[in-house]
């Protein structure tokens, strides 16, 4: 029996895969049209952007660079929408994350790396975590709705960047919207002399324990509880304001973290409009990872990919980058049909084929049900 | 007309130099992205380049971006914007067979990054002059879009400028905090029109012609700024101040072909040629001689070097 | 298990004709690898009330969303009239004369009751005539003594109301077949002999209606037929002449069930809760009005009343759940400020919502989180403020076990157990905290005399341990049978409160209806 | 405030709110049947190029009107699909469909219309007087002379409110909004609805995205609805899901960037980035000063199954 169970596994395993497949080349094939469309050869963009994003040592660090503020926003899309919140505000978290993270890094004495780097860390988050608390405190005291607070405030942070660059914190003597460099002792350590830095491993670290903190404790606990019936949760005698007010503002610190790490990691100077839109892919990065926070290592290392893979195709053919957005869009938009809509009709199949084990294997799933009597 | 496969490969080669060009937004926008894209098209029309661009350049790819095209044995790489300074000088310290070029920035290190930039100052400072000389009502206006060097400078020589030639002129100037936004653009001029101002700048990439697209609609007047933007509204547009970026890109690129560039930053002015005023068009016939004249004068000035100003 | 007995013999009762109306002929439906029906046939005959009796989860609601085009089987077919049909929606069912009243209501909370009662009808004009339907409902209203309000919106309404709203959906579109998933859950008594006589009514004008009920006595005081199901499958169809409650009662179950034991009164025990002049108000209207009242320890403080009259929101008055108040209540002699949640239950204080759905469970989470929500802070359920895994599915299999929790695996999400089953998880819960004091809403609300018995001996077991009960149930019979004193609730008031001993359920009856 | 000085403010104010009010109004659409739609800023991108290019080849702006609302009307459903057939995540679905909108336009704007650095411009809506009542003094010149498209706009919110609630088909997109399962059993075609209120949704984006294109400026440029797709939905969540609340939420955004413009030329010495804030701050506080009560239709964001097979 036990050999019958495993090998209908590798059945619906088969199926799963096979459908995959097929979605992805769909996907890729409806990309194709698109490029065949706009006068690139599909062909070979895609041997380009596979070579960007996985084709050697080099373009796979560069995915696993930009798969880090994905993560870091996804991250924080996944922990506020697992407390019922919708936390469209990662992209100015994110600004404020790293404003506050660069005066940290600017403004403090010369302090050694172990204290110095830490410490403009933890300012990123705060940073992050007060533009997300001041949503959490709007949601909690007056009820106004956090989907629109956040979107405010993410022109908010782009403005308040724009504003911190050109003048408290422009680089002193120089004439460009932007900050002096940070001092070394702020700055994430790269490796293997490439660009890839230690905020990569800092945002899986941050992956892991959420997911720990989420299904492993008291805390995530009650947040869960809350995410699933805000109600019950009140019955229950669970501390749901503070909890969602908390959320907020480590969902905003998450974000923040991000930002910080970004600069710390790659930019090394606090400029206006650095962030590409992290804040928006995230909300794809972390519904795609299924909001889970291991889920979102793999949507933000395949989100990661797309781009610098789009980037070594764009440089190449000199196809716009934008094309890349589209084939990322249909391939998101088949991916869910794949997941949602095709859900049972795998299901059905996987049941015709496994029908034949079943059969025999019926005596044991009657005395699971039977549990009780 | 181009599609957006931008490999413009074809007719180029004989040489084998080759040219790449980063910009930070699309080379469509009519404005400071459009400019390195006609540079970048002198380059190969005239000195028979090979070239490659790639647009919409972001912070976090500049760098993957420079040492691809480095990699892949690009002669010169430019980056057209301040913000590629930084990863400019890091990733050249890697080839230091190739050039590395950035715009509108004051940097340079050795043996391999330079830098041009053009007097805005002096472009705003022109833009000005043209402007308060045209205006009847005394109040004359500037928009810019973000607050980056070469508009907060063209806008401030806008300022410096207008007050020069009518000392009584007032100058409202706005930012937008968009170069996108065209409709933003519009209705801040539509607001400065009504405040009373009858000639209009505005300095915001792709979202500038919402400026001119206002003055036309209010039947007041407009500068352009950075190529000539009189055709397109050819009864509102008095003349355009140019920043020659294709000219300047050109002349470096010649200079490192024939081997004799120094790695050194250059400001390029109204002396140098690079920032000049369209032709009238149709206002010519329109246009006071005294008015014409005193134009004439400033960039005489200018040109000669009993007027001087910089970037800031 | 026994042999089914024919659906089809012979004797007619108090059917006026023999004909059938609906027929199905070996019906099937699974869910996944489970049988929720197996192979059901079933005859109805015109004109007939017929019973359709089964424990929860025996299949009943799934046969009937079937029969009313909300499920599709999965084999088998269905003959109405004499000719077989397939539904591919409800109103493909409802086009030909077939309507359901659902046990858990079909109803859009936002939108007024004319609204809902006119949803899905075609119109005549492009927009409509409200009042026209306004009056329409009004005069039905009248006419089957439902008392609805067509203009009030349906989220002010209480859930008796709502199962009246229910039932005058199907009646505006005069449905000739009319199917009612336990409709008397929610009515009180007087309530119940009002929907009997307009059953009795409708029957008169030649409609057939299939009534769904765990209360044995209704199903014999009204029902002509009744039908027996039990783990999907058909176990009997006969007259309800000559069958007796304990009989059914035996053939769903399988067992006899026992009336609950006789029992001592209670000593004169410690007040555990009281309340004086309690007061409450919700958005500016006052639901509560000077309640006062005392709950000893070891007794059981029964509160009867229609539903609606301020019997939730006494609860959630004594819970601290919202609603603003005045008044004081007392916890063991401990006046209690400001009551909320965290300190009723610190305070040993268990509540058993009445909608579980809403307030009692987390449908998505496991049997085992939704038990220790309210222990999750203590050992061995955490340590550290980190959760024990083994711990929770120990406690869930233990209450599986326990409370006799009907599910596939012990780490199955409530929201896919049976609504019985999801009670007995919330029963579970309060219970394992060992409550000096519970507050109980309906706690056998829609569970079948099996599980219901079984509750109440949980109950009374809590009761001998010295717990004292608030037992809210808009069902008399059960305050009846649990209750040491008895209170009624009507708009907003307790009336007085007696000894069940000299309590009459005539009397009790009459106050709930504010007589 | 000068009379001069309030007209030129109430009708920028209006204008500027003319795209928020349409798009909004397709969200609301999409909202009452149950479906969240944060895709509206890819959707208006799309509406902005289908409208120019409409307009560019048939040489009609009211042509090119019609092909934005059908085009965008198409990815409505497309949408619909994804979250109605498929029963995709309502959010996610939306994050792609601005990628989708914004990468699309790009691509086929350019391929289409060319990437020379002169934008193809079209004829736009026409300023429509309307006699007598534009003679009205104060209100007269701020309401009643207008874009064509802006009366549109402002008859859609009655129709709405018409549609809505005083038709069957308005009671059925509400009652599948709060609860779709109950609508079923009462025969309401639920997914019919929801497609139906997407395909409106998307003809609404059709519409906001050619104000935006051939109402303001005539042209299409790259991302040019700046972020008012995300505008339109707070409009829509402060106006409580009602087409009046919908329109005091457009007006709102639209006359608080009015006046944030017109504050920025009074030459106050605060940073000019705290004035472009302004309109959203103002939204917040707005927001936090009248919620409470609101709450989005109950069914939103939740996929529905048919009850019939929902168990597949
Ligand atoms: N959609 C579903 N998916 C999986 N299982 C289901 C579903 N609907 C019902 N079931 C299962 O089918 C069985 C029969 O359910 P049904 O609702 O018909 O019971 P019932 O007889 O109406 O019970 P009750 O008396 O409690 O109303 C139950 O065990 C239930 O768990
Ligand atoms: N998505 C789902 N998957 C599996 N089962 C489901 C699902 N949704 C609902 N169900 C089942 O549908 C059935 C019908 O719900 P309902 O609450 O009416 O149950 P019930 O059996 O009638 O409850 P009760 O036994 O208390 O009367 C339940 O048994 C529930 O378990
Ligand atoms: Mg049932
Ligand atoms: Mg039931």
């Amino acid at each position: 029996m036990v050999n019958k169970e495993a090998s209908a596994k590798a059945v619906a395993w088969t199926v799963e895969a096979l459908f995959f497949a097929l979605t992805i080349a769909l996907a890729l094939l409806a990309g194709a049209l698109i490029m065949a469309a706009a006068g690139v050869s599909p062909w070979q963009a895609y041997q380009l952007i596979w070579q960007g994003a996985a084709g050697s040592a080099g373009s796979i660090k560069e995915t696993l660079v930009k798969a880090t503020p994905l993560l870091f926003t996804g991250l924080s899309y996944s922990f506020a929408y697992r407390c019922g919140l919708f936390n469209i505000g990662a992209e100015g978290q994110l600004y404020l994350g790293a404003m506050t993270g660069a005066m940290a890094a600017l403004l403090l004495p010369p302090l050694p790396m172990l204290v110095h780097l830490p410490l403009a860390l933890l300012c990123g988050f705060i940073g992050g975590a007060l533009w997300g608390g001041i949503v959490g405190a709007l949601k909690v005291g007056r009820g106004a709705s956090e989907i629109i607070n956040t979107i405010m405030l993410n022109y908010a942070a782009i403005y308040l960047i724009s504003y911190v660059v050109t003048s408290p914190l422009k680089e002193a003597g120089g004439s460009l919207p932007q900050s002096a460099a940070l001092p070394a002792s702020a700055i994430l350590p790269q490796l293997f002399g490439s660009r890839l830095h230690y905020g990569f491993f800092l945002a899986i670290a941050t992956a892991i324990v959420l997911y720990w903190l989420l299904n492993r404790t008291t805390w995530g606990y009650e947040i869960r509880s809350a995410g699933l019936n805000r109600r019950a949760a009140e019955v229950m005698g669970f501390p749901v304001k503070r909890n969602m007010l908390l959320v907020m503002m480590v969902s905003g610190g998450l974000a923040g973290l991000g930002g910080y790490v970004e600069i710390a990691g790659i930019q090394h100077r606090l400029m206006q409009n650095f962030s590409p839109g992290f804040g928006y892919d995230g909300i794809a990065v972390a519904l795609l990872g299924g909001a889970h926070p291991i889920g979102n290592i793999g949507s933000a290392l395949l989100f990661g990919g797309m781009r610098s893979g789009a980037n070594a195709m764009q440089r190449v053919t000199g196809a716009s980058t934008s094309l890349v957005y589209v084939i990322q869009a249909i391939m998101i938009m088949m991916m869910l049909c794949n997941r949602y809509w095709l859900g049972g009709y795998k299901k059905a199949l996987v049941a015709r084929l496994t029908r034949g084990l079943r059969k025999t294997g019926a005596a044991g799933a009657n005395a699971r049900l039977n549990l009780t009597e | 007309k181009e599609t957006a496969g931008g490999a413009s490969d074809n007719g180029a080669g004989e040489s084998g130099f080759k040219v790449a060009l980063l910009t930070p937004g699309p080379v469509n926008d009519s404005g400071w992205n459009a400019i390195a894209y006609n540079g970048l098209m002198k380059i190969k029309d005239e000195l028979g380049a090979k070239t490659q661009y790639s647009e919409k350049v972001t912070q976090s790819d500049m760098n993957e971006f420079i040492r691809g095209y480095a990699t892949d044995g690009y002669n010169v790489i430019i980056g057209h914007g301040f913000e590629f300074a930084d990863p400019m000088m890091a990733v050249a310290k890697d080839f230091p067979d190739t050039w590395f070029l950035v715009t509108s920035a004051s940097v340079s290190q050795s043996p391999n990054v330079a830098s041009i930039s053009i007097n805005n100052r002096e472009q705003g400072y022109l833009m000005g002059t043209v402007a308060a000389l045209m205006s009847e009502t005394g109040t004359v206006a500037a928009i810019g879009g973000t607050e980056i060097p070469p508009i907060t400078n063209s806008v401030k020589g806008f300022e410096e400028g207008a007050k020069a030639a009518v000392p009584d002129i007032e100058v409202l100037t706005t930012m937008t905090g968009s170069n996108d936004d065209i409709a933003k653009a519009k209705e801040t001029a539509i607001s400065l029109i009504e405040k009373g101002a009858d000639v209009v700048m505005t300095n915001a990439n792709q979202a500038g012609s919402g400026g001119i697209e206002a003055a036309k609609q209010k039947g007041m007047l407009a500068i352009g700024s950075n190529q000539d933007q009189n055709p397109n509204a050819p009864d509102t547009v008095v003349t355009s101040v140019i920043q020659d970026y294709p000219k300047a890109m050109s002349v470096v690129v010649k200079s490192i072909m024939d081997g004799a560039m120094k790695p050194e930053a250059q400001t390029l002015g109204v002396k140098e040629g690079a920032v000049y005023l369209a032709p009238y068009h149709g206002f010519d016939a329109k246009m006071a001689q005294e008015v014409k004249d005193k134009i004439a004068a400033t960039v005489k000035a200018l040109e000669d070097g009993t007027l001087t100003m910089k970037n800031e | 298990m026994e042999k089914a007995i024919n659906a089809t013999d012979g004797a007619s009762g108090t059917t006026k004709a023999n004909v059938p109306i609906m027929e199905t002929r070996g019906l099937v439906k699974r869910f996944g690898s489970f049988i929720a029906n197996d192979g059901l046939n079933l005859t109805i005959r015109k004109g007939e009330i017929h019973a359709i009796l089964g424990e929860n989860g025996a299949g009943k609601s799934t046969l009937m969303n079937m029969l009313s085009g909300l499920l599709a089987p999965d084999e088998g077919e269905i003959y109405y009239n004499g000719s077989q049909v397939s539904f591919t929606s409800p109103r493909s069912a409802m086009e030909i004369g077939i309507g359901m009243v659902h046990q858990h209501f079909m109803l859009v909370p936002a939108l007024t009751v004319a609204e809902n009662v006119v949803l899905g009808i075609k119109q005549r004009s492009p927009w409509f005539r409200l009042s026209a339907a306004c009056a329409e409902i009004e005069r039905l209203s009248a006419s089957f003594g439902l008392d609805v309000d067509p203009r009030k919106r349906v989220a002010d309404l209480s859930v008796g109301q709502q199962q009246r709203v229910e039932i005058m959906k199907t009646l505006y579109r005069g449905a000739d077949f009319i199917i009612m998933d336990e409709p008397t859950a929610v009515l009180t008594p007087p309530e119940v002999q009002d929907l009997f006589r307009v059953l009795r009514a409708l029957r008169e004008q030649g409609k057939t209606i299939v009534f769904i009920s765990h209360k044995l006595q209704e199903v014999k005081a009204i029902c002509d037929r009744v039908t027996v199901l039990r783990l999907g499958k058909h176990i009997a169809s006969m007259p309800m002449e000559g069958t007796s409650p304990s009989e059914l009662a035996r053939l769903m179950v399988g067992r006899d069930i026992q009336p609950p034991a006789v029992r001592q009164p209670p000593g004169d025990g410690a007040k555990l809760l009281e309340t004086a002049n309690l007061s409450a108000w919700h958005g500016g209207i006052q639901v509560i009005r000077d309640v006062t009242f005392d709950l000893r320890e070891g007794e059981i403080l029964g509160i009867a009343g229609v539903d609606g009259n301020g019997q939730r929101e006494l609860c959630e008055a004594l819970m601290g759940l919202g609603t603003k108040h005045a008044g004081s209540i007392t916890v063991r002699g401990r006046s209690i400020e400001q009551p909320s949640p965290i300190a009723m239950i610190a305070s040993g204080v268990g509540y058993i919502p009445e909608d579980r759905h809403r307030e009692g469970l987390m449908l998505p989470m496991s049997i085992g989180e939704n038990l220790i929500a309210k222990q999750y802070r203590q050992s061995p359920f955490s340590r550290y403020r980190m959760l024990s895994r083994r711990a929770i599915r120990d406690a869930a299999m233990r209450a599986v076990q326990a409370f006799d929790i009907r599910t596939p695996a012990v780490d199955h999400p409530a929201g896919k157990l049976s609504g019985g089953n999801q009670q007995k998880v919330v029963l579970a819960r309060e219970l394992m905290l060992r409550p000096d004091i519970l507050l109980a809403m309906q706690p056998t609300r829609g569970m079948d005399v099996g599980a219901a018995e079984y509750v109440h001996r949980r109950l009374l077991e809590e009761r001998e341990r010295g717990c004292g009960i608030l037992l809210i149930s808009t069902e008399l019979e059960e305050i009846l049978a649990l209750s040491d004193r008895v209170a009624v609730m009507y708009k907003g008031r307790m009336l007085d409160i007696i000894d069940r001993r000299h309590a009459d359920a005539e009397q009790i009856g009459l106050r709930m209806a504010g007589l | 405030m000068g009379e001069e000085m309030w007209i030129s403010y109430a009708a920028a104010a209006i204008r500027l709110s003319v795209p928020l009010l349409l798009a909004a109004l397709g969200i609301l659409f999409m909202s009452r049947s149950g479906i969240l739609n944060i895709g509206m800023e890819g959707m208006m991108l799309i509406g902005s190029l289908a409208g120019v290019l409409g307009a560019f080849y048939s040489g009609s702006v009211w042509m090119g009107l019609a092909t934005a609302a059908i085009v965008c009307s198409l990815f409505g459903l497309l949408f619909g699909f994804l979250v109605i057939t498929t029963g995709a995540d309502q959010v996610i679905i939306g994050t792609a469909m601005n990628l989708l909108g914004l990468g699309l336009t790009t691509v086929f704007g350019r391929s289409l219309l060319g990437m020379g650095t002169e934008a193809v411009q079209v004829s736009g809506f026409p300023v429509v007087r309307i006699p007598l009542l534009v003679d009205l003094p104060w209100i007269g010149p701020v309401l009643f002379e207008q874009n064509a498209i802006t009366y549109g706009a402002f008859l859609l919110i009655p129709l709405a409110g018409f549609l809505l609630y005083r038709t069957p088909w308005g009671l059925q997109v509400r009652s599948v909004g709060e609860n779709p399962l109950a609508a079923d059993t009462l025969g309401v075609k639920v997914h019919r609805v929801r497609y139906a209120c997407c395909s409106i949704g998307g003809m609404l984006a059709g519409f906001a995205g050619s104000a935006l294109s051939l109402g303001i400026l005539n042209q299409f440029t790259e991302n040019m609805a700046a972020g008012r797709g995300f505008i339109a939905l707070s409009a829509v969540i402060f106006g409580r899901w009602t087409p009046s609340g919908t329109l005091v939420g457009s007006l709102l955004f639209g006359g608080a960037d009015a006046l944030q413009m017109r504050f920025q030329s009074l030459g106050i010495e605060i940073p000019y980035q705290f004035m472009l804030m302004f309109p959203y701050l103002l939204t917040m506080l707005a927001l936090a000063w009248f919620s409470g009560k609101s709450r989005q239709p109950a069914a939103t964001g939740i996929p529905y199954k048919s009850a019939a097979n929902r168990n597949a």
